[in-house]
């Protein structure tokens, strides 16, 4: 395989936004056949690419000018998280119709994306993901300028931290490849540079931010493509910061300091959906809540704890599809939707939860007191699933872009793809783990039929397998039930949104007091830096020349 | 003539052309030739003059010459920056070649700085500023048309002209000021009431960055600060021209386009202000890390002012539509691929 | 000896157009000043330099009698302050030209330095076009005159050019600021 | 594939009948006579199901059936390597919310019963916290005298959670104050998983034999027993002295287990 086809999960989306664009401007929208056709190019690449040799593929060309070279891979990470943003963003450009700028910008959205995964090092993936960052912005606002938009300061703030980290392992190591950098280089501070980042690219936090709050716009086109080509990006961080410390992060805080973060997320995703007035709100909180359980299992610092991490932001990144198609209304879709949702067995994120939160128990120490949080984090997801059945449906969006039997058939297919667990990790996870945590991704047994763990083995195909059997047995026998839609009591007030609403608002309010305000006002302050006067510019230049006196 | 301020000089060629180009069709095209004709020109002397007290001659008849241009302000008001600039760097050239103690030559250093900072109108020494000024008569045509170019001059000449100690002084008040520049600016340009002159500071906080990159003394911050000049003179002042024909048809519009000129004002990746401070963040890390850091948080107050000014150019039609998009495409590729701009210029 | 003087000349020049606000005052502080400079030029660099110098002067000088306010209007009423600096800022040339500082050229260091830095407080100080035209055209006689401070050969341009200017600005015409 | 389609059909029989499907409604029949035996007394013997099974029972029967084949029961089809605490854990958590689903009206105190739960997974999850072993054998066989108070705290903790959980308190739902009460599947399908996991986690693994077979239900009728009981008292207090009993006594419990479990995890490292 050439290393010029690296180029192509790029280079082929980009060429579909021109052509699209040019078309466009000479008024002619050429629909969802050009929007699919760019999207699926980038699986059938990263297919074609990866399946045929399964073994890191790159391409180095010239020096760019800050320091980078451009240098571009495909391996195992690569791959998954390639698969993981493409896939949802194909569905949707293909299923939803769009206008020919918006169908542009997803494109380059998905461009960016793409590049961001498949860059060799730091900054380049930097540059890419604040460019993917900037053109989510744009999209969204085109789609809808009024409705919300992710913080565009603290994606900018993540991608410049990243930068900055880049910038160190080039001025320290003297390289920010990934596969290059010294171990040595990637020391405390700049690992918590590189967690901060991760952390601020997908907005990992217990409050609510736009992984939530995108699914509440009126309509779900452009937050459906956003959430699929950003989210993942803010883990990828965190997979490839094993590669850069050789398996390890470095030192074992930060593995319980992530792994808590992300119960936080997790568990606040989880009290916030338990107290949702409507369907859409809670399904608004499915995303984070994959998320927080996803950091949870990557974070612990074991192979384990990265596959399992690693197949349920697959399952998310397949529900990311299945909720921008959802229709509001009632019926069989959104059932499905909420079962798969929190983990009905034997789904796949009943099974990969389950080797998570077995993963915490086996990493040592107190992480398996993160387990027992991650069970209750799950349980109050159950409470919060079982109550979301009966909710009214909320604010619909346009009729057009959904796709009932589409997220039907995704929600299912999660549901019965539990069995196939031992498979996708082994095709999908195990290659990750392989590739950033050499020494310990051996520990990684049981091939297509069981996912064996340090102290047990989880028989997934002839556990699932009969149990999936049973269930479908057992439904089809059973009669039905009549679900109340009704207006449902939250189980407990979440304190925590309330009380950043309180902080924010006085912050906001803060003003300085009345009697201090002739000294500190700043329209004086400002007109007399401006008022181009003498004496300010003669102190000045005193100043300065006092200053080179010291 | 320095590489850096050739490369610049035919930045500023540019964007003379796109101003010509891409104005609309009832804007006074002749004056705006004769006016960017003659600061193009004094540009190309400051730079090509062999001697640095004939690059400051040049900067003084620039400085009468756009006094006397007119304006909304006093001809004494508009003179006195450009004169003060010329009557620094004139002492400092004093200072730096007379023999003595070595504190004549920090103050040599001072002078340049001081005489730097004032030519080009950023703080300490802000040029008075009329938000009804044309664009040409106005302080951007210092900050924004002539600066660069004396910005290089100048630290091309105090290369020659200062000692080893003075030159670190050099370094270290530039940052300083530098740092004054970036904080004013970003959050002048977000708070401020008049958009005309949230533009103005956006200008100075860009600058900012330029002086910290010039400061960093290390051929990364001489980079960053070469592509923040490409951003001011390729990208923030042809806005800054559109913007003033949105302003007079008072339009302010939230939409794609704003957003997409916000990003690139912001410096968000892909656009040169993204590589710039790539590469600024990668200099000051060479030098003090905690540098680094107090830059990258300021590099954040970019973005409120950035998205005002983005609503402010409006919605840019036909021509100036051409325009912005063909301006936003050479920021882009300056962002993804500036080694050709760099190696230019030498550095 | 006759830099010395020369120097002290230049720098009655400058003081008078600080001192002053008529035209004649303006015109014989130019003149003077740039016959100062021209003298100290004439010594280290020969006669076309101090010649480009004296002739753009003479030219300004003959200018500035023709336009401006009329009169002398030498240290008219309010400016003993200016008189302060005139003193003040001469006496620091001094100091650094001929204590601070060391090896040959101490009077042209003294004229550059006094012309430059009362040149530049007179604009920063004035409102009038005639005064601020004559100051610059002092400037650029001063910024000329430093060239020779220069460890190279600085050649006859800096001088011919500032000749140029000092004859040329003072027939510039000067704009009243737009109506609002 | 011969022993992946073996591995299919053993684990079949052990979901469908044995310790599955068969085995948790026929012990769960006995204890539900036992329970209502003592609980109803003089009352009319609740009516046997007419309908078919809702999807619910459907939901509570898979779960149950997943939960119940992680035990430690002798001649289990399942390998003990296979077993897993969190699977037993996670799948008894979605019996107690799956009525949820229909109408609120069902679940009585949902937002108290969510608390008990959680107080019921660090009983069940505590004990594998030290030992870094999920098998709930291996945790039922732990006695290492460090491991001790976390193990008896623990089990208390479960015995203190299972009336609410197994529906014995008074705070019974709307829904069934009204009218004849009707047979409870739910419980029924519960009962054995449930006092099953005791036996597993917090008594030593009994040996694969009939006397191991005796010893096992022996140990889960009494639980079942101790739970019944203890029923029987909690409903005797009526529904505000239960209400408060279960915040204000079995929370702090809770909490003083959790500071156990982080103090021995101290020590033990």
């Amino acid at each position: 395989m050439p290393s010029a086809a690296v180029l192509a999960p790029v280079a082929l989306p980009l060429a579909a936004a021109a052509v699209i664009a040019i078309f466009g401007l000479a008024g002619f929208n050429l629909g969802r056949i050009a929007a699919a056709a760019g999207g699926w190019s980038v699986v059938a690449t990263l297919l074609a690419i990866w399946l045929p040799v399964r073994s890191s593929l790159e391409l180095t060309l010239g020096q760019l000018g800050y320091g980078s070279a451009f240098d571009l891979r495909i391996d195992g990470v690569t791959f998954a998280f390639g698969m993981m943003i493409a896939l949802p963003a194909a569905l949707l450009l293909t299923l939803q119709p769009r206008a020919w700028q918006e169908v542009v910008l997803s494109m380059l959205g998905l461009t960016a994306a793409m590049a961001a995964v498949e860059a060799g090092g730091v900054v380049l993936t930097a540059i890419a993901g604040g460019t993917a960052a900037t053109i989510a912005m744009v999209l969204l606002d085109t789609e809808d300028p009024r409705a919300r938009r992710p913080s565009w300061g603290l994606l900018l703030a993540g991608w410049l931290a990243l930068t900055w980290v880049g910038v160190i392992l080039q001025v320290g190591g003297g390289t920010a490849v990934y596969s290059a950098v010294p171990v040595a280089t990637v020391t405390g501070p700049i690992f918590a540079l590189v967690a901060a980042s991760a952390v601020l690219a997908s907005c990992l936090f217990p409050w609510r931010t736009w992984p939530a709050e995108l699914w509440a716009r009126p309509s779900l086109r452009a937050a459906g493509v956003t959430i699929a080509t950003l989210y993942p990006l803010g883990f990828y961080l965190l997979v490839r910061a094993y590669e850069l410390g050789d398996g390890h992060y470095p030192h074992p805080l930060f593995n319980v300091l992530l792994a808590v973060i992300g119960i936080a997320a997790a568990a606040a995703a989880a009290a916030r959906a338990q107290a949702a007035a409507t369907r859409r709100e809670f399904l608004g909180e499915v995303i984070p809540g994959f998320g927080g359980f996803a950091l949870t299992a990557i974070a612990l610092g074991t192979a384990l704890g990265l596959v399992a991490g690693l197949i349920l932001l697959a399952t998310a990144s397949a529900l990311v599809a299945c909720l921008a198609l959802l229709p509001d209304r009632a019926g069989i879709a959104p059932l499905l939707t909420i079962a798969a949702a929190v983990g009905l067995p034997p789904g796949i994120a009943f099974g990969a939860r389950a080797i998570g939160i077995e993963a915490t128990f086996e990493a040592g120490d107190f992480l398996g007191l993160i387990g027992v949080a991650a069970a209750a984090a799950w349980a109050t997801w159950m409470v919060g699933g079982a109550r979301a059945i009966g909710l009214p449906g909320g604010r619909g969006h346009p009729a057009a872009e959904t796709f009932p039997r589409v997220s039907m058939l995704i929600a299912a297919l999660t549901l019965i793809s539990g069995p196939a667990l031992a498979a996708i990790q082994f095709g999908f996870a195990a290659p990750v783990a392989a590739e950033v945590m050499p020494s310990s991704a051996g520990s990684l047994g049981g091939g297509l039929a069981s996912v064996v763990t340090v102290s047990s083995v989880l028989p997934v195909v002839i556990l699932f397998v009969p149990l999936l059997v049973i269930g479908v047995a057992i439904y089809a026998s059973t009669g039905t039930s009549p679900i109340r839609t009704q207006a449902r009591p939250a189980l407990f007030k979440f304190p925590v949104g309330s009380a950043s609403g309180r902080v924010w608002a006085g912050i906001r309010a803060a003003t300085v007091p009345e009697q201090y305000r002739s000294i500190l006002s700043v329209r004086e302050l400002e007109a007399a830096a401006v008022g181009a006067s003498p004496v300010l510019w003669l102190a000045a230049l005193v100043a300065l020349a006092f200053a080179v006196t010291r | 003539m320095p590489p850096d301020a050739t490369e610049i000089i035919v930045f500023i060629a540019l964007v003379l052309g796109f101003a010509l180009a891409f104005a609309p069709a009832q804007s006074p095209r002749r004056s705006l030739l004769v006016r960017g004709g003659t600061g193009l020109a004094g540009t190309v002397a400051i730079a090509a003059v062999p001697t640095f007290d004939l690059a400051i001659l040049v900067l003084l008849t620039l400085g009468v010459l756009h006094a006397a241009a007119g304006g909304k302000r006093a001809f004494a008001i508009r003179l006195r920056a450009p004169l003060l600039a010329v009557a620094m760097l004139a002492l400092a050239v004093v200072l730096a070649r007379v023999e003595g103690p070595v504190v004549l030559a920090r103050f040599a250093a001072v002078g340049l700085v001081a005489g730097l900072a004032a030519g080009i109108g950023l703080l300490p020494y802000l040029h008075p500023f009329d938000a009804d000024d044309a664009a040409a008569s106005s302080p951007v045509a210092w900050i924004a048309f002539i600066g660069p170019v004396l910005a290089a001059v100048v630290v091309a000449r105090a290369q020659g002209l200062l000692t080893a100690d003075a030159g670190g002084a050099f370094g270290a008040m530039l940052i300083g000021l530098g740092l004054l520049n970036m904080a004013w600016g970003g959050i002048a340009t977000w708070l401020t009431e008049s958009t005309t002159a949230a533009w103005r500071y956006s200008f100075i906080a860009d600058w900012g960055l330029a002086l910290c990159g010039i400061g960093l003394t290390v051929s990364d911050g001489r980079r960053g600060a070469l592509l923040v000049l490409l951003t001011i003179v390729l990208g923030r002042l042809p806005l800054y021209l559109v913007f003033r024909q949105a302003a007079a048809a008072k339009t302010a519009t939230e939409r794609p386009v704003n957003l997409v000129v916000a990003a690139m004002l912001a410096g968000s990746a892909p656009f040169a202000g993204f590589a710039a401070r790539v590469l600024l963040l990668r200099g000051a890390t060479q030098l003090y890390w905690p540098l680094a850091l107090v830059l990258a948080a300021g590099m954040l107050l970019w973005l409120p002012g950035s998205l005002r000014l983005g609503r402010s150019i409006g919605a840019p039609r036909r021509r100036q539509a051409l325009g912005v998009a063909l301006m936003l495409a050479a920021n882009i590729a300056a962002g993804l691929y500036p080694l050709p701009l760099l190696e230019a210029a030498r550095l | 000896m006759v830099e010395a003087a020369a120097a002290f000349v230049a720098w009655l020049g400058v003081s008078m157009i600080v001192l002053a606000d008529g035209r004649r005052g303006l015109g014989l502080g130019v003149a003077l000043a740039g016959l100062g400079l021209a003298a100290i030029v004439f010594q280290g660099h020969g006669l076309v330099a101090a010649a480009a110098l004296a002739v753009g002067a003479a030219i300004a000088a003959a200018r500035r009698l023709v336009s401006g306010s009329a009169g002398w209007q030498i240290m008219p009423p309010g400016s003993t302050p200016r008189l302060v600096l005139c003193i003040g800022a001469g006496l620091l040339a001094l100091w650094i030209g001929f204590g601070i500082t060391t090896g040959t050229g101490a009077a042209l260091r003294f004229a550059v330095m006094s012309v430059v830095g009362l040149a530049g407080a007179r604009v920063l100080a004035s409102d009038d076009p005639a005064v601020l035209l004559t100051a610059v055209a002092l400037l650029a006689l001063a910024i000329a005159a430093a060239a020779g401070l220069s460890h190279s050969a600085p050649g006859m341009w800096p001088y011919v050019a500032a000749g140029l200017i000092a004859a040329a600005v003072g027939w510039l015409p000067v704009r009243t600021p737009d109506a609002a | 594939m011969i022993q992946i389609l073996s591995g299919i059909a053993t684990h079949s029989v052990a979901l469908l009948l044995y310790p599955g499907l068969a085995a948790l409604v026929a012990f769960g029949t006995v204890v539900e006579l036992l329970w209502m035996r003592l609980s109803l007394r003089g009352r009319e013997w609740p009516e046997l199901p007419r309908r078919r099974p809702s999807p619910v029972v459907g939901t509570i029967a898979l779960c149950s059936m997943l939960a119940a084949v992680q035990l430690a029961v002798p001649w289990n089809l399942v390998p003990g390597e296979e077993r897993s605490v969190v699977l037993a854990a996670v799948a008894l958590a979605f019996t107690a919310w799956a009525e949820l689903a229909l109408t609120v009206e069902f679940v009585a105190e949902p937002g108290l019963l969510l608390v008990i739960q959680l107080c019921w997974l660090l009983a069940v999850l505590g004990p594998a916290v030290q030992p870094e072993s999920l098998r709930p054998q291996v945790l039922g066989n732990v006695l290492v005298p460090g491991l001790l108070p976390v193990k008896v705290g623990c089990a208390f903790l479960y015995l203190l959670c299972l009336p609410a959980l197994l529906r014995l308190w008074p705070l019974a739902p709307a829904t069934e104050r009204r009218g004849r009460p009707r047979l409870d599947a739910r419980r029924i399908l519960t009962w054995f998983p449930y006092c099953g996991l005791f036996t597993t986690l917090f008594i030593s693994p009994s040996a694969d034999d009939a006397a191991g077979l005796l010893r096992f239900f022996g140990f889960t009728l009494v639980v079942a027993v101790v739970v019944i009981l203890a029923g029987v008292v909690v409903q005797r207090r009526g529904p505000a002295i239960v209400r408060g009993t279960y915040t204000k006594a079995v929370t702090p419990f809770a909490v003083l287990v959790l500071a156990i479990m982080v103090l021995t995890s101290i020590l033990m490292r």
